[in-house]
């Protein structure tokens, strides 16, 4: 009942952004300025005209991206003179390993770093926790980037500076697109670790003899984990929409430097589908998160 | 019990009124485990992008070339007169420190109160009323927090055209639905409250209960959230510079400051570095202060 | 209703004539709060003898809850035990490491909190949550255990107990919550049992069935329990002896047909005075004022600003415990 | 004040009904069926446990929700023909005490304003008037008048609801909703607010609704009682009839489970098995019947009428022949 549910709004999730894609990508003037030079002759324009469907009406003309997106045709870059669905995937899996290694390393920190500060509150582990994650949370992502650069590339020369290779290259930007989203999520691990150890089944727990590592680690965190993992979902979007950023300071070949290039040389066509690629991966997340969160929570099972 | 209450409960002898307390004493108390350091750097910011105009040593748009790429005054072949150094253009880069503080501050605040105002109105509707007003309501921020908001914002800005009025209306409308939600939370919690049903007992209208009873309810959740968000807010519009759609150039900005100096990293490391530590000690202070405003305007402990 | 408890540990009859089982001295608890240190206990003493039902009654902050807390070593982290014992079997268990008090957490001396929501975890079925404590303290796994754990709730007359191993808390209703607290609590065969105002939370018939089911236990597992409560008429349904609390100290100390025919405490007689028995319609006696704050600690009597009879020593210095008949002890200066 | 004619009664409750839909085949049925008549002055005392729909009745008498099926009367009018006026009077006519005096007075508000707030609401007293009123009411439950300018978290438990009540008081009212007023009290505060509730009617003859789940407590305020159990009534009487001559089996139930005064008294009751099943299905017939000591064959079939019965009525078939 919930997955269904939920895959009907995922449904109209999507809908909804196919339609600000298209809004914007008509907004934004007329294309065919773009794809011509500017020795197009009007007949040119009115070729292109047809081709691209121009001459039907706004909402025809949604009907007709709508139903070439769902067969994957995307349309073809304007720069690249390439579909554009050939593009992303090319880049796919550049973005996909930066995300999930950023996504990895924030998992296990977090819960490493949230359980610690829970456990040994009112010392100096929970202080030191905090500042990590203060500071994490503060930290302008692109600065962070250039300052690890700087040090670790350029100063020290421990670490590749930029581009994708071994996993050498992978360090420095994960470290930069992990840094907020670790300090949001160990905050929030943080206090929930908290509420759960005051809780009262805790305590009976106690009552119960049970040992107190079990306690922590099985009784408490599996309650204190829910918490975040609804946040789970809102960080593997952080990830991607960061890897924007994150590929732009260290030259990764990625969706997101893909999106960036097409930003800048006006792709509209390369653009609305990074865009629409991003959503739809957003919105399955989104929907895996929200599922695997029923399973995990018995409460809302039914 | 006496175990899940750490501070026994207030209870009032029978006394006439409290105790006279001095102002002094009032706000000792009430800036009780206050990150004092953070709302010294908080005012020293806030001061400085008032006075911008007064205060810059140098013109921050225009920058003298024999004087390019000066390094900080302590360092060698550095001028006391450029204090962190010039940039490529010769350009004083405390100067435009100072005037991009005043870029931030502006950016933060007029988002914040647009993006407030809607999400506060449209989340407090949500709450009280329910119903279909709530669905809509809710269906609205459910796909605007589903969309890739950076890209977005980037296919928008380059859209439009980046200008000050338009990164302000984006990014207003990119954080109302974070206020509706809790918002509306905040809304369902109070309504629980028997405050509200005997409220509704007394012959209140439908406007004194939203706004004498509902919305004073959460006067200190919105501080905080304006507070965090005011962090995450110059964050968002430095990343937006940095990539070069946020505020136009030669308005200098923290964010396309860093930009400018990526290039010339090994040469010219201060370019970047300085208005990153700004950033950093601007956005660090204002969590601060959130974090710390979370902790004693909490409306659980108000209503406990 | 009787409890058929799976081989109870048959306690010898003699009730009253043997050591006591625990035995708790001057025990004193502090608190760090905002306002600095405030004292939750003051030197508070008791006796369990094995078998027997202690009532310890008291209105919210009396103490109550924290002295079986600090028992049981389930005090916030705030609290602090400054002084006194608590001695059960000869060793006193505030001397005890974490690791040794485990094995007679449970074991010995067991606990039934007061909500039975809060105190099942959410996220885990009954079996596991009955089925770790039967691991824990008797080493059964796999097969053995869950028969045990059957026969736990089997125990406290939970209906179909195989079908409900299969359920999460909140799938069952407050009564049957509670029941499995129970039958957890139990897991480790204690000879005491503490009750934290178990019945609370519960319908009045609800807590009669429960009440009459802790009977059925009591008899069926030769347990000590000491119930901490607000309530007199549970005290009078249930206790042989009763300990009053105020304000961090135990006020006075009786068997329970003396408490109630004999009060030689102003609160004490207050307090029965002021509750309605059904069908009785003369005017409530009432007790002015309200209850103390720890916070702020005057000299003398901590009931005196509130009692009708307290005179200038009272409010001068502290009462000591005045032995009475038998048992009977009174914390005042002025009991009868 | 208008005048009131004596023999109306504040509020009716004619065969009133609430149920709320979960799902579509999925309903609760709160409420069902409902016969009882407030009088101005009378203390009529509700009593059964979770779920047997007694929120929803003081709800329902409060006009917060309307009835899904029969009527609810404020002076034999329904509450759909009320205009402006009658809506007026009718706040003015009915307040309420909640349970739980940490959320019934808004943290926000000093308990001047909380004490006039029905007094701005309904009626343009002016200012002065009002402020003076509220002093007077403080005196009324016996609170220093200096509390007035406190905030409701420098008060204790006691004096909230001591503040709740004179809220309810300032206009007025017939009839006074009390819902749990004792409940989350201290056991040595109860008996100040019980007194001070009595003595108020005795002085002024408001009519009490009270909500209770303690015999003895509700007993003691109310002159009848209605017992409910899953939504219906099933027993009501004088208080003194009905603690001394139960008739009906859940009444008998509930005082079996009402707990010894002194120990000399205790075990001497057999306490009724089984729970209160889920309003989501509740059995046929006699919704009692599964937890029944006396049930009979018809009682899972037939839902039983109320009969009357001494100088009450209960609904039980072990009656209805003797008609």
């Amino acid at each position: 009942m919930v997955v269904v549910k939920r895959l009907g709004s995922a449904f109209v999730t999507l809908l909804a952004i196919s339609l600000v894609v298209f809004v914007l990508s008509r907004m934004s003037g007329d294309p065919r300025e773009l794809m011509l030079s500017e020795y197009a002759t009007a007949e040119d324009y009115e070729l292109l005209n047809e081709r691209l469907g121009l001459d039907k009406p706004y909402y025809a003309q949604y009907g007709v991206f709508l139903a070439d997106a769902v067969r994957g045709d995307l349309g073809e870059s304007i720069q690249a003179r390439q579909p554009v669905l050939t593009l992303i995937l090319q880049r796919l899996p550049g973005t996909l390993e930066l995300a999930g290694s950023a996504f990895v390393a924030i998992i296990l920190a977090s819960v490493l770093l949230g359980v610690a500060t829970a456990v040994w509150r009112d010392t100096w582990v929970e202080t030191a926790g905090n500042i990590v994650a203060v500071v994490g949370q503060s930290v302008p992502a692109f600065w962070l980037g250039i300052v690890l650069v700087y040090v670790f590339a350029l100063t020290l020369g421990w670490l590749p500076m930029a581009g994708r290779g071994g996993w050498l290259y992978l360090v420095l930007p994960t470290l930069t697109i992990a840094a907020n989203s670790l300090a949001a999520l160990t905050r929030l691990l943080s206090s929930a670790m908290t509420e759960a150890m005051d809780a009262e089944y805790v305590k009976f727990a106690n009552v119960k003899s049970v040992p107190p590592w079990r306690v922590t680690m099985v009784h408490c965190l599996k309650n204190a984990i829910l918490t975040p993992f609804t946040y789970a979902g809102i960080i593997l979007g952080q990830l991607l929409t960061g890897s924007i950023i994150v590929e732009t300071v260290f030259g990764w070949p990625g969706i997101g430097l893909l999106a960036l290039q097409a930003v800048q040389t006006r792709d509209y066509p390369l653009l609305q589908g990074v865009v629409l690629v991003f959503a739809i991966i957003y919105v399955g997340i989104a929907l895996l998160v929200d599922v695997a969160y029923a399973y995990l929570d018995p409460r809302i099972r039914h | 019990m006496q175990t899940t209450k750490t501070a026994p409960e207030s209870t009032a002898p029978d006394l006439p009124a409290a105790p006279a307390v001095s102002l002094a004493t009032r706000l000792r108390r009430a800036l009780r485990g206050a990150p004092l350091p953070a709302v010294a750097f908080l005012a020293l910011v806030l001061g400085v992008a008032l006075l911008a105009d007064l205060i810059v040593p140098h013109d921050p748009l225009t920058g003298d070339l024999r004087a390019y790429s000066l390094p900080p005054a302590w360092k060698a072949g550095g001028s006391v007169s450029y204090f962190l150094g010039t940039d490529l253009l010769g350009r004083d880069i405390l100067s435009r420190i100072i005037m991009g503080a005043r870029i931030s501050l502006i950016v933060a605040a007029a988002s914040i109160a647009l993006g407030g105002v809607l999400g506060t109105v449209l989340g407090l509707l949500a709450g009280h009323f329910g119903g279909w007003i709530d669905e809509v309501i809710m269906r609205l921020v459910d796909t605007q927090l589903s969309l890739p908001s950076l890209l977005v914002a980037l296919v928008a800005l380059v859209v439009f055209g980046s200008s000050f009025t338009v990164l302000v209306i984006l990014i207003g409308v990119w954080l109302w639905p974070n206020y509706a939600r809790i918002v509306r939370g905040e809304t369902l919690r109070i309504r629980r409250y028997d405050y509200i049903s005997l409220a509704r007992i007394a012959g209140c209208s439908t406007w004194r209960i939203l706004f004498v009873h509902e919305l004073p309810g959460i006067y200190n959740t919105l501080i905080v959230m304006a507070t965090l968000q005011a962090g995450w807010v110059i964050l968002l519009e430095g990343s937006l510079s940095y990539l070069g759609v946020g505020v136009p150039p030669p308005t200098p900005s923290w964010g396309s400051m860093i930009a400018e100096g990526r290039g010339d990293l090994a040469s010219a490391w201060w370019i970047s570095m300085f208005p990153g530590l700004a950033m950093l000690a601007t956005v660090l202070s204002l969590n601060l202060l959130g974090d710390w405003l979370r902790r004693t305007l909490d409306p659980k402990q108000v209503n406990q | 209703m009787n409890a058929h408890g799976p081989s109870p540990s048959p306690h010898p009859s003699a009730r009253r004539s043997e050591a006591p089982l625990l035995e708790v001295r001057d025990l004193t608890v502090e608190f760090k709060t905002r306002h600095g240190e405030v004292r939750a206990l003051d030197r508070v003493s008791f006796d369990l003898r094995a078998g027997e039902t202690l009532g310890i009654v008291g209105e919210s902050g009396s103490g109550k809850s924290v002295t079986a807390r600090s028992i049981m070593r389930l005090l916030p982290r705030n609290a602090r035990v400054t002084g006194g014992e608590i001695r059960y079997d000869g060793r006193d268990l505030l001397t005890l490491s974490d690791r040794e008090f485990r094995g007679i957490r449970g074991k010995a001396i067991s606990m039934v909190l007061q909500d039975p929501l809060t105190s099942l975890n959410p996220v885990f079925r009954i079996g596991w949550q009955v089925g770790e404590a039967v691991t824990i303290q008797q080493g059964l796994r796999g097969a053995a255990r869950d028969a045990r754990s059957v026969d736990l709730l089997r125990g406290v007359n939970i209906p179909a107990p195989e079908i409900r191993l299969h359920n999460y808390p909140h799938e069952m209703s407050g009564g049957m919550r509670q029941r499995v607290v129970s039958a957890t609590a139990l897991a480790g065969n204690p000879r005491i049992l503490i009750c934290d105002e178990p019945t609370t939370a519960l319908d009045a018939t609800i807590q009669a069935q429960f009440l009459n089911l802790l009977r059925g236990l009591q008899e069926a597992y030769g347990l000590a329990i000491i119930f901490i409560t607000h309530d007199f008429s549970v005290v009078a349904e249930m206790c042989d002896r009763v300990a009053v609390m105020y304000s961090g100290q135990i006020r006075e100390r009786g068997d329970v047909f003396e408490i109630f025919d004999h009060p030689a405490h102003p609160y004490t007689r207050a307090l029965l005075a002021s509750v309605p028995k059904l069908g009785e319609t003369e005017r409530l006696t009432t007790i002015p004022g309200q209850p103390p704050s720890s916070a702020n600690k005057l000299p003398g009597c901590a009931f005196a600003p509130r009692c009708p009879i307290a005179d200038s020593v009272c409010h001068a210095s502290e009462p000591p415990d005045m032995a009475l008949r038998d048992d009977h002890t009174s914390l005042c200066w002025r009991a009868q | 004040m208008s005048a009131m004619t004596a023999d109306v009664p504040v509020l009716e409750f004619r065969n009133a009904s609430k149920h709320f839909a979960l799902s579509r085949d999925r309903v609760v049925r709160a409420l069902d069926g409902i016969d009882l008549v407030l009088e101005a002055g009378q203390t009529i005392g509700v009593v059964g446990e979770s779920g047997c729909g007694k929120t929803t009745l003081s709800k329902l008498a409060l006009m917060l929700q309307r009835p899904t099926g029969g009527e609810v009367l404020f002076r034999d009018m329904e509450v759909g023909a009320f205009g402006r006026e009658d809506w007026r009077r009718f706040r003015t006519s009915v307040q309420a005490v909640f349970q739980d005096p940490w959320s019934s007075l808004n943290p926000r508000m000093r308990v001047i304003d909380i004490i006039a707030e029905p007094l701005v609401a309904s009626s343009s007293m002016p200012r002065v008037e009002r402020e003076a009123r509220a002093a007077r009411l403080m005196d009324d439950v016996g609170l220093p008048r200096a509390f007035l300018s406190r905030f409701p978290h420098e008060l204790s438990g006691g004096q909230r609801q001591r503040v709740a009540i004179a809220r309810a008081l300032s206009i007025e009212p017939r009839l006074i909703v009390l819902d749990e007023p004792v409940s989350s009290l201290d056991v040595s505060i109860r008996s100040q607010v019980i007194n001070l509730l009595k003595d108020l009617q005795e002085q002024r003859g408001y009519g009490y609704l009270l909500i209770g789940h303690d015999l003895a407590t509700v007993a003691y305020i109310s002159h009848r009682i209605a017992v409910m159990y899953l939504g219906r009534i099933v027993e009501i009487n004088t208080s003194a009839e009905l603690i001394s001559d139960p008739k009906h089996p859940y009444t008998q139930g509930l005082l079996a489970a009402h707990l010894a005064d002194h120990p000399a008294q205790r075990g001497r009751n057999v306490p009724l098995g089984g729970e209160v099943p889920s309003p989501l299905s509740p059995p046929p017939g006699c919704h009692f019947h599964t937890r029944c000591p006396k049930a009979m064959e018809i009682c899972s079939r037939v839902e039983p009428m109320s009969i009357s019965s001494g100088a009450g009525l209960v609904a039980c078939h072990l009656y209805g022949q003797a008609g």
